[in-house]
Formats: C-alpha cells, structure tokens, sequence
C-alpha cells in the first residue's frame, strides 16, 4: 500500500502558543483515518495546515510523493485534495444544484472554456446524480440557506465529492446532524469509500468514528499520542488518560 | 409599473419637450454653488438676487418682470455644459454665468451657437478671444489685468526679477500664463514658479522656495484663503519682498482672514467693494445688511449683471437676446441713468469690459487706493 | 427566451423615449436635447457603474478609483481622437489599457488584506487626477480639453444628440448582454461564492485572487469603456469629474441601486442622474438628501432600491 | 540647512495634527472594524460647534468645551448608535458607504446651515513668531500645536497601557471575543472608542482652524491625509498612526520644496503604495495571520 498523503514534523505555533507539534503520520491509499482528539488538541490547525489554509511553521507536507506544503487551498484542491469544514459552509444564496456545480466547475476544461462554455460547466447531469446519492433530489432548486441543518450537512459533504477528488478531509462530518441522518452519511461515505476514495475524517461522535473508520491516531496537546485500529485505541492507556484527565 | 414612474420621474424632471408659457422673464443662473467653487457662487447668487429685487420694485425691464432661476454645476465643467443645455432649451433671453473660467469655457460655443447672450465671471483671457458674440464680461479679463500688473512690477516696484505664486485651477493657471507673457514682454525675469493646490493649508515649503528664489518681487496669485494662508506663512518667515497682487490679494476677505500679515500688501484692484466710489461702498452696505456678509467683487460681479441686460434690453427696445447681444457690444453704461451699475462701464465687440481701476496697498488692516487708473480707451 | 423578450421589449421602449412619435400620430413629443442628453449621460454612467457592482457586488471588493478610470477612458478617446484616431479603436484601447491598469494594481493589493485593494485605488485615484491636471500638454490641465468631436459611424456622423444617444443605447445593450453572460457563465458562480464565503469556495478550487483579479479588472475595463463614451458626449472634458470624489459617488450608486442585483447600477445610476432633476427647487440641498438618503437605505434596506422592490414583489404574492 | 530645518518643524507640526486623525481612525478599526470616511468631517465639524457657540454669547474657553462635549456627544457617541450600529453585524461596505454618506451630509450642512466662506477662528495664543535660529522660525501657534498634540497623544498612550479601562480597551481592539469571555464589557469599550475618536477629532479641530482657517471643506484633504497616515503607519497599531501622521506631514513638505509642488500630494501616495507592497502591516503595524 503507498501513501497518499504525507505528513512529516508538521508544527504551528500562534505567537508563542503551539498548537501543533511536530506530527508525523501517512494517510494509506483506500482507507478512512480518523483523527480523534479532546478539544483543543490541535485538529482543526493540523487540517488547516496540510491544506493551506494556514502555513505551517515547520514541517512538510507531500501528495503523491511530491512536496506540497504551502500551497494554496484551490491549487490542493486542483491536485485532489477536497474537505469540508467544521462549521457549515455552503453557499446560502445558490440553490442545492448550483452549491454542487460550484463544487465540481474548477475541475472542468479551461477557465476561458468555462466562460464561453455550458452554463453549467457539463456537471448537470453529475449534480443530479450526486443529489440522488445524497437523498437531495427532491431539493435541487431550493435555496442552500433554506434547508435544514442536517439535508446542509449532507449537501456540505456531497460538495467534497463533486470535484472527484481521490482524498477528502472532513472536519466534524456527523456533528449536529441527527441519529437517522447520521447512519445514512456513514453509509454514503463508505459506499464511496468503497469505490477508491481515501478519507481522513476528525470527529467527536466515537460510535460514528469506530463504525466508519479503518485505523485512528490520537492528537492530544498538538501530539500523536496513539495510532493503532479502532479497537486497538479504545484500550490505549495514554488516551483514557487523555481523554479522562481533562 | 416600474416604466410608469419612470415616466413620471422624466415629466417631473421637466426634460420633456414642448414650452410652458411664462408671464416673467426667467435667466437662468449657471453658476458654482457646491464644490470649490462654492463660495464664489453663493457670492454671485446673493448680488444678482439684490439686483432683480431692485429691479422688478422699480417695474422690471420693459415692464416685465425678471425672475432668476439658479443651477448648480458643482464647479464642474461637465455639469456646467448640460447645465447649458437645459437652460437653453429654455430659449432664454440670457444666461447668467458660470464663474468659473473653466466652465465658461466649456459653454460658451453653446451660447453662441444659440444666440443667447451669456453674462459670466470669468476672467481668464482667451474667452474673449474666441469669436463668440455673445459673451460679455462682469470684471476685467486676465488679458487686461496682467498687462497692468506686469507695467506696475516693471514701473512702480521696479522689479528685474519675480517670483509667481499661482493656485492650480482654471483661474490661478491662467492668471499665471498670463502675466508669465506680460513679464516676459517687459524683460522681467521669472524666478520662481509655484504652483499651489486650492484648499492648500500648509504654505511652508512654498514661501521657502519663495525666499530662496530671492526676486525682486512676488506676485500672489491665489483664492480668498489660500491667499490668507500663504500672506501668514511668509510673514511668519520673514518674507520681506514686496507682495504684489490682483484684486483678491488687497480684497476685504483677505484682509479679514490674515490680519497683520496682510499689511503691506500692494497691487492692482479690479472692481471692489473698497474701491472710493460712494455707489459701491453704498451696494456693500445693502449687501451686508441683506446678507450678514461681506460681499467681494464675485458680488459685485452678480450685481451688475441683471443691470446689464436691463440696461440692453432699453436700448434695443424689446427683450430679445440677439438684439440685446447686439445693443451690448459698444455700449457704455453710465451710474447717472442707470445706477445699479455702479460705475461707468464699456463692452467693446468681443465683449470685454472697460472701466476705470485702482492700484492700492493695504496699510493697518486697511484697502487704501493709491492711485486711479483711467479706462483703457476713452 | 422570456428574459430576451422582456431585454428586447424594454430596449425598444428605451430607443423611443427621447424619439418625438407626433408623425406617427401618437401624441407624444420626445425629449428635448437635454432629456435626450440626461438619458445618454445616465447610460454612460451606468456602464460605469456596471463595473463598480461587478467588483464591489459580486467580488466583495472596495474600489474608490472607478471615476479615475473612466478619466483615463475619456483623455485616452478625447486626445486620439484629436490625432484622428477612430472611434473604434479608441473605445477599444480605453477597456484593454483599463483592464491591464486593473490587473496591475489588483495584483499586488490582492495578495494581502481584504481591504487593501480599497486603500490601493484611492492613492491610484488621486495620483491619476493629479496627473490629469498638471501634464497640462497632454491633458489640457485645469483648463481641460474642448471640442471633442463625436465619433463617425459608417460614414453617418453622431453629432446629432439623438443619433448618439441611439449609437450609446447600441453599445449599452452590448455590454449588458457581455455582462449578463458572463455573470449567467461559472465565473459568475465563482464570483457568487467567492464573495459569499471565500474560504469555503478557495477549498473547493476556486482561485479566489484570481477571479477577484479578474472581476476588478473586468469591472475597472467597464470604467474605461464608459468614459470613452463620456468623452465625446459632453464635448469637454477636464479633471473634476474625474477625481476622488466621484469615485466616492459611484460606489454610493451601486448600493443605493442594490449591489450585486443585474439592474442595481441602472436604477443607482439613474436615481444619481435624476436625482438633481427631480430636486432642483432644493438647489445644493440635494446632495444633502441624497446622502440621508443612502444612509438611512443602508440602515433598513441593505438591498438597495432593487432589493427592496423585490421584497415588496414577494409580500405581495403570497 | 536652515531651510530643511524650518520645513521639518513646520511638517511635524502639521503632521502632529494628521496623527490625532489619523489615530482615531485606527481605534475604530481595531474595535468595530469601521473605516471612517467622515473622519475628515470629523475634524472640521467641532470648529463650527465652537464658532455657533461663540455666536450664542458663550466665552472662547467655554465655546472650545462646548465644542468638545458636542463633538463627543454627536461625531461619538450619536456616531455609533445611531449610524454604526444598525451596521455592526452586516459587514464592512455597508459601514463605509455609510460614513462617505455622512461626510457629504456634515459637509453640506455646515455649508448650507452655516457658510460656504472661510470663517475666522480665534486662536488660544498669541499671533507671535519665535526665532529658534537665524532662519528658521516658529509661530506660537505652532509650537502650541505641536505641545497639545504630544500632551494628548502621551495622555492617550498612558491611559491605554497604564489604567485598567485603557487595558480592557486594547483587549477589545485584539479580540473582541476573548475579551467577552474574560469579561470585559465590550460594548462600553467599543463606546469609548468612539468617544476618544471624536474627542480627538474636536481636538485636531480647534488646533487646526486657527492657523488654516475654518471651512466646510477642509475634510476632504485632511481625512484623505490622515487615511494615508494611518495605512502607512499601521493601521492596526495606535503608535503606528503617529509615526504615519508626523511622517506625512514632513514628507509633504520636504516634497514640495525639493520635489515638485504640483505633485507633492503624490509622494505620501507613492509611499503608501510602497508599504502596501513591500510592508502591508504597515511601518509598525503588526502582521497578521494569512487567511484563505
């Protein structure tokens, strides 16, 4: 198996804070890495930093085998590279089927060919699929902003897919979304999973993350302190400690 | 819906075509009452309004009596123009203004070319000389000022060398061009040429460049207060050349707003409000009373212009503007008949203005005339 | 296709107004030569003003430089076509030189903060007018640049005001149509998304400082375009109009318009246009209540006079 | 030599006056994201309280209170009820194109209510000049200038590091949201800013219309100048906005006479550009975090 993703040393400080420090990991072609961790342990920051959305103070970031740490969130994404994020975040103001065109258009023919082109880049029929696969069929044409927050946080995941990125980062993908919703996000997500899509998912929700993930590392304090399966994990001395001594 | 206000908001607007007839004679005032030139335009505005007073008490011109409509050009050229077009549309029987030299510039092909007379306060030179006969001055172009100013530095103050202060606008710039050929003409050599911004508040680099040029005099061409300033800043500095100026540098305002600093000052007086000629100390004593303000020759200047077409108008015998261009250009206008025009006045046929004017100095915060300068052709 | 009709229908109407229809034996007079000139300056301004809200409705930026570029469209036509340059390629010149002014100083301002490219183009918009005044052997300085001829088309010249006015009409609906496409195409998505949410849209590959680049660019080439037609319109042109307080004044008409709404700059640049019209018996006072006027828009209604008219469109169709 | 010095003394004072604009600028940046376009109104406003209350019959000391408080009480905090407020949470265009609105509408009022001509305004000194050296001369005025800014802006300093409300301030002006949560009260602090902001307004006012005279223009330059200042000092940083302030207004002058009059308002430009390429926090600003 080769990696897809890896991370060497990786720290960020903010001002004489560190939030991330020096963590290493590989994230292995096909599998669903979950990065558990308390509050505060650096999570978000270590997403943020493999994907440019902050620039890591040290440390080195590759894809593939090629060095990419520093670049810009769109050209990652370009190279492959799809998340989502903690927060909601689609677009309130575009319907359902624009919010997933959107997801998919910079991966399409030229920008200049985009201008002149289809006005839906050709990712109509691809919009209309992933709508179906996600269960938003029926909410194509409404309004982002008028759905309710768990349909949102499935169209926020479908999005990751509409570029067929081959690695996808969800930040919190099950938070706030309810327990039937949830079962069938895990479904979807394995389903695609299945057919060669990697993950690395951060989540709370440890039933969601047991039952989807196929092996876990442990942030805590900006460290790895465990990395093992899923049951593996859950007897590891260090993370009770971790978990509990908070 | 949207298309019949839309409408609506044309008609209101009055862009309509088709005439309202009018009992008054309306002459639309197109003149600079917002932006920089707004001071200059709330001047013209009261005198003019003096004068239709005045005149539509005494039974109006031809029995009819005049009623001023006033339209802002944000001392913009642009607006100025379109300002134009819509007063002409009018088909008045003249126009009044604009002040500035830069929008009068850009209107008046279009008073000519509609053969409307159009009565401004511009004074910079080349807006006679354009061939146009239908627009006539208020107040002596930069063309007849300069030459006057330029054989006071040569003759009075004896000046080889000079310094130019100018204010970088229409006004200032062709004050400078002006007088920079005059001086040129009389062998006096300029030795510093600076330009100013309006509404300038820091003169201190400038009077440096001043002092550092070390001519034999210094020629002040700027507004009301830049004027004010740039006298603090040199007194301040220990300027001790002879300040000359034009008008506005021995003006009431200036005087005002620099106080000591302006003492000292000489120069070349147009027509103003100090000028020793009873009728116009009497017109700024109406102003002040009227508009708790002191008026300068921007008043004087709106103050004669309504009598300037009365006057035109009596001569021609009927309210057309065509014959009111015609009646105006070689017409000399006297205060005994006609008094609201202060002091006797000629509009040649290019329609420059000639009258008599004064050289003076200001002494203890005072406009003293030093010397009467007789008009240009008798 | 109804939206085409509705274009074609509203174009028609737009053509007729200032058109005197009493030989047709409609009682209808037509304009007079300023309406017809109002209604032409109100197109011009609106093609400017098309470009403000492109950058500052649909790409979230500030620009305080608009009136400047329009300056730069306007000398560029006013001085060519006093070497006998044609029109055409005047007009063309004016968006191509607008555009690449605009990627130049977007560049680099938009590799930083947000706001920088605000702060950007207020230096760039006095810088230039400082320029217009003081290169007085090229820009006529203070004094300006007089009798500008208006442009021949096939032999037909446009010095008639209605003519002209027919012949901005023509380019307005081109460079309406330019936009709507373009705002209907993915870039317009892009510029959506971008200024919704750019940190979600750069994660989804779109290169946020590149469409934001492109869209001020874009927008600053609509600046240049418009005054290349507002040159040979007023005939005269000098540095006023063209210095940072109009610049000022456009961004106002974009929001009072609605930013970000396709019909936003029409409507803000013809309540700018009209509005000392309609308030004329208030004389300088209008200024004063066209200010009040956007303040207390922007207080209750954001949206502007188009988004306010759609929701009362909406409360009214339950 | 004599003359660099001259221009020098000369450009600080000027420049001491663009700092006290420019510093309120950057207190309202820092704790309600506001970029003021009024400021320059701000500062020529007060004059006219001054001047309107002389007219009432109240004594010049009296009137320059009178215009402080007013200032206080309407550029502050009527300021930032009744015009930032409704605008806090809706982003930062709504707010700017508000305060271009604002400005126009003080700058037309005081012309249309008051005068459109230049007024008169009483100065606290005496009109005298001082020699320092053979050439190079003060005016009282300016040296009086010079010392009511420094006093105000060391004052400023002192109570922002040195008293407890001062400190709760620049929390606020960091992170609003931390501070909540520490339990400053943010909200007061955000008033106070604005306060500030126009009594340093109401300041600059009165030491400035003495020696340039009080007009309903004046804003336009001095708020485009004291924007510059602030941009180039750093405009998150309250010492960047003084060292901006003094550096334009030396910089124009050194400009005018050693470069070119008519374009000496370009070079604090240029330098503006500059720093936004080479420097974008500003001279002393702080950097910030890269976002996107």
């Amino acid at each position: 198996m080769t990696a897809r993703l890896e991370v060497r040393d990786l720290s960020k400080a903010f001002g004489g804070v560190a939030a991330v420090q020096g963590v290493s990991f590989d994230v292995r072609d096909g599998e669903i890495l979950g990065v558990i961790g308390p509050n505060g342990s650096g999570k978000s920051t270590l997403f943020n930093c493999i994907l440019g959305q902050l620039l890591p103070s040290a440390g080195t970031v590759a894809l593939d085998g090629s060095d990419v740490t520093g670049l810009r969130p769109s050209t990652l994404n370009r190279l492959g590279v799809s998340r989502t994020f903690q927060l909601l975040q689609v677009f309130p103001r575009l319907t359902v089927r624009e919010n997933l065109i959107l997801a998919g258009q910079e991966h399409r023919g030229s920008r200049l060919g985009r201008l002149f082109g289809a006005r839906d880049a050709g990712l109509g029929p691809e919009a209309d699929r992933m709508l179906e696969f996600f269960r938003l069929g029926a909410l194509a044409h409404e309004q982002a902003g008028s759905l309710s927050y768990g349909q949102q946080k499935l169209l926020d995941a479908a999005m990751a897919f509409m570029s067929g990125s081959r690695l996808v980062l969800l930040d919190e993908p099950a938070g706030g979304v309810n327990p039937t919703m949830l079962a069938g996000l895990r479904d979807r997500l394995a389903e695609i999973n299945r057919v060669g899509a990697t993950f690395v998912v951060i989540e709370h929700n440890m039933e969601f993350v047991m039952s989807l993930c196929t092996r876990l590392i442990v942030l805590a304090e900006g460290r790895i302190i465990a990395e093992g399966s899923p049951a593996e994990v859950r007897t590891n001395a260090a993370v009770i400690e971790a978990y509990l001594g908070h | 819906m949207g298309l019949k206000w839309a409408f609506a908001g044309l008609a209101a607007a009055g862009l309509w075509a088709g005439t309202a007839a009018a009992q008054d004679i309306v002459i639309p005032n197109i003149i600079e009452l917002s932006g920089g030139g707004a001071t200059v335009g709330a001047m013209w505005k009261n005198g003019s309004s003096m004068a239709v007073e005045e005149i539509n008490a005494a039974g109006g011109i031809l029995g009819r009596k005049i009623k001023l409509e006033f339209v802002d050009t944000a001392s913009d050229p642009g607006k100025a123009r379109a300002a134009m077009q819509r007063a002409l549309d009018d088909k008045p029987v003249a126009v009044f203004g604009p002040i500035y030299s830069g929008s009068v510039s850009a209107t008046l092909k279009m008073t000519a070319e509609a053969e409307v007379p159009q009565i401004m306060g511009g004074e910079a030179g080349p807006l006679t000389a354009q061939g146009s006969k239908y627009i006539f001055r208020t107040s002596f172009g930069q063309n007849v000022s300069m030459p006057k100013i330029a054989n006071y530095l040569r003759d009075g103050i004896k000046a080889k060398s000079v310094a130019v202060v100018f204010v970088n606008n229409d006004f200032g710039k062709g004050g400078r061009d002006a007088i920079v050929k005059e001086l040129g003409a009389r062998d006096i050599k300029v030795v510093a040429d600076v330009s100013t911004e309006a509404g300038q508040a820091d003169f201190a680099a400038d009077v440096i460049k001043v002092k550092g040029a070390n001519a034999d005099a210094v020629f002040v061409y700027l507004n009301e207060e830049e004027s004010a300033r740039f006298l603090r800043e040199a007194k301040k500095q220990g300027l001790n050349k002879p300040l000359i100026g034009e008008t506005t540098l021995l003006g009431q305002k200036v005087i005002e707003l620099a106080g000591d600093a302006a003492n000292g000052v000489k120069g070349h007086v147009g027509l103003t409000v100090d000028a020793p000629v009873p009728a116009i100390q009497e017109f700024g004593r109406k102003y002040e009373a009227k508009y708790k303000s002191k008026p300068d020759h921007n008043g004087v200047k709106g103050y004669i212009a309504p009598y300037m077409i009365k006057a035109a108008a009596e001569k021609a015998g009927k309210l057309d503007g065509k014959a009111i261009a015609a009646a105006l250009h070689g017409l000399t206008i006297t205060p005994d008949k006609v008094p609201g025009i202060l002091i006797e006045a000629t509009w040649d046929e290019s329609g420059e203005i000639d009258r008599i004017s004064f050289l003076g100095e200001v002494k203890d915060g005072k406009q003293v005339i030093t010397e009467t300068l007789p008009k240009l052709k008798k | 296709m109804r939206t085409f009709l509705i274009a074609l229908a509203l174009l028609v109407v737009l053509a007729l107004v200032p058109a005197d229809l009493t030989g047709l034996g409609l009682p209808y007079p037509g304009l007079k030569r300023y309406g017809t000139y109002i209604l032409t300056l109100w197109l011009v301004t609106a093609i400017a003003a098309m470009g403000v809200n492109l950058i500052v409705g649909y790409a979230g930026q500030e620009t305080l430089a608009q009136a400047a570029f329009v300056g730069i469209g306007a000398y560029l036509t006013a001085i060519a076509g006093k070497h006998g340059v044609p029109f055409g390629i005047s007009f063309a010149a004016s968006g191509l030189l607008t555009f690449v002014i605009g990627i130049a100083l977007g560049f680099p301002a938009l590799r930083v903060q947000k706001h920088y490219l605000a702060f950007v183009t207020l230096a760039f918009s006095v810088l230039c007018w400082l320029v217009f005044r003081n290169e007085t052997a090229i820009t006529g300085g203070v004094m300006g640049l007089r009798d500008i001829e208006r442009p021949i088309l096939f032999g037909l010249k446009l010095r008639n005001a209605q003519t002209f006015y027919w012949f901005v009409l023509a380019i307005t609906a081109v460079m309406t149509f330019v936009l709507w496409w373009i705002v209907q195409s993915p870039w317009g998505r892009a510029f959506t998304a971008l200024r919704e949410n750019p940190l979600r849209a750069e994660s989804l590959g779109v290169d946020v400082r590149l469409y934001t680049l492109l869209a001020f660019a874009l927008g600053c080439a609509y600046g240049g375009m418009a005054g290349s037609l507002y040159a040979p319109l007023v005939e005269f042109i000098d540095p006023s109009p063209f210095a940072l307080g109009p610049s000022l004044l456009f961004m106002l008409m974009v929001v009072i318009g609605g930013s970000g709404t396709f019909a936003g700059p029409f409507v803000g640049a013809g309540v700018a246009v009209l509005l000392p019209e309609w308030l004329r018996a208030w004389e300088t006072w209008y200024l004063l209540i066209y200010a009040a006027l956007v303040m207390i828009m922007m207080a209750l209604f954001p949206g502007g006079i188009v988004g306010l008219a759609r929701v009362s469109v909406r409360k009214r169709q339950p | 030599m004599t003359d660099l010095l001259q221009l020098l003394i000369a450009g600080l004072a000027t420049g001491a006056i663009y700092a006290l604009a420019a510093i309120g600028f950057t207190l309202l940046w820092q704790t309600s994201q506001t970029i003021n376009f009024a400021q320059g109104e701000f500062v020529m406003v007060p004059a006219f309280f001054a001047l309107i209350a002389m007219k009432l019959g109240i004594p010049y000391v009296a009137a320059l209170v009178v215009a402080i408080l007013m200032s206080m009480l309407l550029l502050g905090a009527a300021f930032r009820y009744a015009v930032v407020g409704p605008l806090l949470n809706r982003g930062v265009l709504p707010l700017v194109i508000s305060t271009i609105a604002l400005g126009i509408i003080l700058k037309e009022s005081v012309k249309d209510i008051y005068s459109a001509e230049a007024q008169v305004f009483p100065t606290l000194l005496p009109d005298r000049n001082v020699t320092l050296l053979p050439g190079v001369t003060i005016s009282l005025a300016q040296i009086g200038v010079l010392v009511v800014a420094l006093i105000t802006i060391g004052g400023l300093q002192w109570f922002l590091a040195g008293t407890r409300t001062g400190r709760q301030m620049q929390a606020t002006a960091q992170n609003p949201t931390v501070a909540r949560i520490l339990g400053v009260p943010v909200e007061r602090m955000i008033l106070y800013t604005f306060l500030i902001n126009a009594g340093l307004a109401a300041m600059a006012s009165i030491l400035v219309s003495p020696i340039y005279l009080a007009k309903f223009s004046n804003g336009e330059t001095l708020g485009l100048i004291a924007f510059v200042a602030a941009i180039v000092g750093g405009f998150n940083q309250v010492r960047g906005a003084i060292a901006g302030g003094l550096l334009v207004g030396v910089l124009d002058n050194l400009a005018a006479a050693y470069v070119s009059t008519a374009y000496r308002q370009a070079i604090p430009l240029i330098l503006l550009v500059l720093v936004i390429l080479f420097r974008p926090q500003g001279l002393l600003g702080r950097k910030e975090e890269r976002a996107v």
